[in-house]
């Protein structure tokens, strides 16, 4: 066999290439079909806006202005043109979409992220003792509190906490970011501090199951046998060889879940009443607001992506083996 | 009379109730080569394990190792990891899966004399590259910075090899170490086993299937099956004279190269019972074809009248 | 032996699992034959009480009997469950064992598909669903079952995958099996197992997003009673009835307890290697 | 046998080459070269070995001659008829006359599948008419298992006696020949006797003709009357299997044989004795 390709520039460009090639495919994809899903959806939206009996040239005026009358493809060409730019057009009351969701963002991302983050302080460690005592009490009874914590609904867990600590004792507020927004940084704070309890709990149990299963795997992996055999205890072995190993499988359940949490959120800003971009989409909903649902789909399913991608990344950067194959 | 390298007695290995190894004694002398034959199932891998304090937390372990005069069951893990990778090492069978794939070898290798305090970081890299040498690879320092994946199966074994013979082992036990390989990369690794063994002046307990191979290597040897030994003697004598009928089948079965293929090969009956379902008595009993009422009860391992060796057997194959 | 002590085990949360999912079950049914109340009988003159004798939960602020609405809410719960997890095994089970037995290309695409299919979580989908249809009980039924499709092509794939290589198939291959009947004869059976254990599994994350879904206004519209509308009505009443959520949250809670303990029993009990997970 | 000596399997030139991922824009693709320009004669009723390590090419010839591989270039026929870019239809009967026992007989028994149908298989899938309960009871018999074992799971039953249910498998069909690739080689050394025993017995018994790959030349020696020894890819020696070992006239098939553990323990011996000649250090391939 030729000497191994050093893990040269060459090799490593290619693959993101690949990678990278992909994410813009699946980005385009999914913009086309949140885009032509949501407009063939029956309740045209000039029939919503002027109610049902309005009369006929009213409402081919209306479609005129709103453009709803030109051929798909080109609405569909015009309105990614604006995305790309950064324009996502107006929303029914007028208002940039774009600056509409950069707000929304700027509270459901800082409670996803400080969500994913308790959850791995929670589960990470967890998840490890529960391996490490498989089989045995303490294993059994983390096994079991993983269980119990993956049923309880997240909002109805936010529920109970605001119906006693915030309503009944008073403690914490039931969430309702103030209305400056980060400016009072102290209330803003304060109002996530339950919402963030509650998302760290909930995805902490589902990730704690896979930490679980990550971590038994390499305590049974002969590498790990070959470090104690070296002279290390199972301690040592664990910390030189088997967390970065047990790492990769986490690292990328942990990215779906991010993901996946974006929208999965809403529930959450809806308990807390948070202004989140997942409440500013229901509200979309709520008046037909299809522009703005349209512009708030593209850039969810595109941070997805863009996760998915990250992950997918990083997952080859921690792993030589994959390291070189494209 | 000078202490044995190392002294087993009496050692089981219990899964809940069914018994894996069952009261295995032997014991080794510095600088002598031992193989521990056996088939899959009969205990020998978990007798290493068991030795070297790497048995699994869901087997109880009981009897006596005491190595170079101390006793390691039951002593704190904290000892144990002194020695082990450095008195008394190892060396697995499944190259592929035996080092830490996001780990360099190198590093791998300089990490014993670490965990050890014989070297420190620095010095540690370079003695590496000396091992790797050693254990004839091409181009060392630049194979030092490798990863696991980029080197073929027995390469990585030089590789483990490397590890094992890093301390200068008094005892260096190889668990069918070349069983994954292919015959002329296993012909290479015994030769190279066999030369450094013989240069750091190191004993060897080597355990394989394989009858030929321990022939090939090794002075004494240990035939287990069902958990037991049932055959002990020096090499040439136990197979110029193999007293245990197993032993006797095995010998017959494994010699291929005799035969032209005319006549049938003579076999052992059935087959090994699965664990926890080995017969009372003799454990060899269901498959011997001169079992009776005696070898209902456990035949103990002593030398029968007349022969230069041991055997767990109450009706030795004669020979005469 | 450690095969017997797991074997327990896995009986245990078996048994567990398959008496809290018979709980839901026998809850659903009996629903048809026997409600204490009507689900939309209103009984203006005691809202808002404790448990007692004739309302064994307690009714809420309009006077309904609470434990009326959790029977009968408990059919929707199933009926979600039942068509979401149908829809997506019945299309990410074929989609799966066409990846994982033709060439590159085709396995390349599906899994591409997969992966935008993956951008749109299930309350994403319903979401844009609704803005079309308004919420309902289908809307939440397609947007789970959709989204649960990748799941279930992912793990269809990776089974398939492993028997397409194994040497059975190679001797099947080669005394002329191919085709649907080595699909149907070879790849089928083995892989059967884990999509039984992805199936209890994403029964129960089905559970979790209806009720998400319905307390989002998504889902079952009123009067057809579920867990998650009465958590979401229970909410605006916090200050007088703290109990009202309890009740909705503990039946989802046991219900999704329940699929996952089977599954987890299942999955010790059906494939042995699977057992470590 | 009444036909004449025709060869029943006859390769020419055969090459295999396997596309690797591309590695970087620039250089072209890479490719693995399994099979490199071989040619075979296996006559009709032989016991022709294949002997070779591992990236060898054996297991990738042995797929090209039942047909479940196509080769890059080169033809192979089968009793004449050219089987190597066949579609399934033109391949006549060499579905039903090679049958296939392979390596581990943990993976090649379809788990889910009850003995009886695992060796009616074969019957069925090709439609061979007749007492399909009757011929498996036979095969049975022939291979040395109970009839009770019909109604059971492969996990029921030890290493060995799967690779008898595999064999039964094999003869189902009256096959004229059998690929038999590393039959013994996952078996224990007392277990492995027994089956070496009973494939020599049906082979003779059946009249069949043998094709036996393996990386072990003494069971290669034992079974089968002609040898080939490949390495990277090409037959490197071939001939007369008590030829090929006596005295063989290629380095690789020396270095083989002195590779050979004996019990006489002269391994050592061997080795520095054929590693003085072509001090080569480390060959082996990734």
């Amino acid at each position: 066999m030729r000497p191994y390709l050093r893990w040269g520039a060459l090799s490593v460009t290619l693959y993101l290439l690949r990678r990278l090639g992909i994410f813009l495919l699946s980005l385009v994809v999914a913009s086309i079909l949140a885009f032509v899903l949501l407009s063939l959806l029956p309740g045209d939206q000039a029939q919503t806006m002027l109610g049902v009996n309005a009369d006929p040239e009213a409402l081919a005026q209306l479609r005129e202005e709103l453009g709803t009358n030109r051929p798909i493809l080109t609405q569909y060409t015009d309105w990614i043109g604006g995305v790309i730019r950064g324009d996502f057009g107006l929303s029914r009351s007028d208002a940039s979409i774009g600056s509409e969701i950069v707000r929304r963002l700027q509270v459901t991302l800082p409670l996803v992220i400080s969500g994913m983050t308790l959850a791995t302080i929670i589960a990470v460690p967890l998840g490890t003792l529960a391996a490490m005592y498989n089989r045995r009490l303490p294993g059994t009874v983390l096994s079991v509190a993983s269980q119990v914590g993956i049923a309880i609904p997240a909002f109805w867990m936010g529920i109970m906490l605001v119906t006693w600590i915030a309503v009944r004792w008073g403690l914490l507020p039931a969430g309702n970011f103030p209305t400056a927004g980060w400016a009072e940084t102290a209330s803003a704070v304060r109002s996530l501090i339950l919402p963030v309890t509650v998302l760290g709990l909930a995805q902490g149990a589902v990730l704690m199951r896979y930490v679980r299963s990550a971590v038994l795997e390499v305590l049974n992996a002969d590498f790990v046998r070959t470090a104690r055999a070296k002279g290390m205890t199972l301690g040592q072995a664990m910390r030189r060889h088997g967390l970065r190993n047990a790492a990769i499988p986490v690292v990328t359940v942990l990215g779906l879940q991010l993901a996946t949490l974006l929208i999965g959120a809403v529930v959450i800003e809806q308990v807390f009443s948070l202004p989140g971009l997942g409440r500013l989409l229901l509200d979309g909903v709520g008046n037909r607001d299809i522009p703005q649902v349209q512009g708030i789909v593209l850039v969810i399913t595109g941070l997805v992506l863009f996760i998915n991608f990250v992950v997918d990344v990083l997952y080859r950067a921690i792993d030589p083996r994959l390291r070189a194959s494209a | 009379m000078v202490v044995a390298l190392l002294e087993v007695k009496d050692l089981t290995v219990r899964f809940g109730d069914d018994e894996a190894v069952r009261g295995v004694s032997f014991s080794l002398d510095s600088g002598v080569r031992t193989g521990l034959i056996g088939e899959s199932g009969c205990g020998k891998s978990l007798t290493a394990l068991a030795i070297l304090g790497l048995a699994p937390t869901t087997a109880t372990v009981t009897g006596s190792v005491r190595f170079e005069g101390e006793e390691l069951i039951g002593r704190p893990e904290r000892e144990l990891c002194r020695l082990r990778g450095n008195r008394l090492t190892v060396v697995f069978q499944e190259p592929m899966s035996a080092l830490n794939p996001l780990m360099k070898v190198g590093r791998q290798i300089a990490e014993v004399l670490e965990v050890h305090d014989k070297a420190g970081r620095g010095e540690a890299r370079r003695r590496a590259i000396d091992l790797i040498e050693m254990v004839r690879l091409p181009d060392p320092s630049r194979t030092a910075h490798k990863y696991p994946h980029q080197l073929s199966g027995g390469q990585r074994q030089r590789i483990v090899l490397a590890m094992a013979l890093a301390g200068d082992p008094a005892l260096l036990i190889a668990d069918e170490p070349t069983t994954a390989l292919d015959v002329t990369v296993q012909a290479d690794i015994l030769l190279l086993l066999d030369d450094l063994v013989r240069d750091l002046d190191t004993s060897l307990l080597l355990i394989s299937h394989d009858l030929s191979l321990v022939a090939s290597l090794c002075e004494e040897l240990l035939v287990m099956y069902g958990g037991t030994i049932v055959e002990r003697g020096r090499v040439s004598e136990v197979f110029a004279r193999p007293l245990h009928p197993y032993t006797a089948g095995l010998h017959s079965a494994s010699s291929l190269e005799h035969s032209d293929g005319t006549d049938d090969l003579r076999t052992i009956e059935g087959s090994v019972p699965p664990i926890g379902q080995f017969p009372g008595g003799c454990v060899f009993r269901n498959r011997c074809e001169y079992a009776d009422e005696v070898c209902l009860g456990v035949p103990p391992l002593r030398v029968p009248p007349g022969e230069p060796h041991e055997v767990a057997c109450h009706h030795p194959v004669s020979h005469d | 032996m450690t095969d017997r002590l797991l074997a327990r085990r896995g009986n245990l949360t078996r048994w567990m699992g398959l008496a809290l999912v018979g709980f839901v079950v026998v809850m659903a049914a009996v629903s048809f034959v026997w409600q204490p109340y009507g689900i939309e009988a209103i009984d203006p003159t005691n809202t808002n009480t404790g448990p007692s004798v004739d309302h064994w939960l307690g009714t809420d602020p309009l006077g309904r009997d609470i434990f009326t609405q959790i029977l009968v809410g408990s059919r929707t719960t199933l009926f979600v469950g039942v068509v979401a997890v149908g829809i997506a095994s019945l299309i990410g089970v074929p989609v799966g064992m066409l990846a994982g037995s033709s060439g590159r290309w085709v396995n390349e695409t599906v899994m591409r598909a997969m992966d935008i299919v993956f951008a749109f979580p299930a309350v994403l989908l319903a979401i844009i669903l609704a803005a079309g249809f308004g919420g309902s009980t289908l809307t939440a039924m397609i947007a789970i079952g959709i989204a649960t499709v990748p799941v279930f092509a992912r793990i269809t794939r990776a089974a398939t995958l492993q028997v397409m290589t194994s040497d059975y198939v190679l001797v099947a291959r080669s005394y002329g099996r191919r085709g649907v009947p080595l699909m149907v004869r070879y790849v089928l059976p083995n892989i059967a197992s884990v999509i039984i254990v992805q199936a209890s599994v994403a029964f129960a994350i089905a559970i979790l997003a209806e009720a998400a879904l319905s307390y989002l206004g998504l889902g079952t519209q009123p009067p057809t009673p579920t867990w998650g509308r009465s958590l979401q009505e229970a909410q605006t009443y916090l200050f007088i009835n703290p109990l009202l959520p309890v009740w909705p949250g503990v039946a989802i809670a046991l219900s999704v307890l329940g699929f996952n303990l089977l599954g987890d029993g299942l999955r010790d009990a059906l494939d042995p290697t699977l057992r470590e997970r | 046998m009444g036909r004449p000596m025709t060869a029943l399997f006859r390769g020419v030139g055969i090459t295999r080459r396997f596309r690797l991922p591309r590695r970087s824009l620039l250089e072209p693709v890479e490719s693995l070269t399994a099979l490199d320009n071989v040619s075979i004669e296996i006559p009709t009723g032989a016991k022709f070995g294949v002997v070779g390590e591992s990236g060898s090419g054996k297991s990738t010839l042995a797929r090209i001659l039942l047909a479940l591989d196509q080769p890059t270039e080169g033809e192979v026929y089968f009793d004449g008829r050219i089987i190597s870019g066949a579609s399934p239809g033109e391949l006549g009967d060499l579905r039903r006359d090679v049958q296939v026992v392979l390596q581990d007989p943990r993976s090649s028994l379809n788990p889910r599948m009850r003995v009886f149908e695992i060796i009616a298989e074969p019957l069925r899938s090709l439609g061979v008419a007749g007492d399909e309960r009757g011929r498996v009871l036979e095969l049975l018999d022939a291979v040395g298992l109970s009839t009770a074992s019909m109604d059971r799971y492969p996990h029921q039953f030890s290493g060995g006696q799967r690779q008898r249910i595999a064999i039964a498998r094999a003869l189902a069909p009256h096959p004229r020949a059998i690929i038999a690739d590393e039959p013994v080689s996952a078996l224990d050394v007392s277990v492995r006797a027994q089956i070496l025993n009973l494939l020599q017995d049906l082979v003779r018994d059946f009249g069949l003709t043998l094709v036996m790959v393996s990386h072990d030349l003494s069971v290669i020696r034992y079974l089968c009357d002609y040898t080939a020894v490949m390495y990277n890819g090409e037959i490197v020696e071939s001939g007369p299997s008590e030829r090929v070992h006596e005295n063989p006239t290629q380095d690789y098939t020396r270095r083989l044989l002195a590779a050979i553990p004996t019990m006489d323990g002269s391994l050592l011996e061997r080795v520095r004795a054929v590693e003085g000649d072509d001090r080569e250090g480390e060959h082996d391939e990734t």
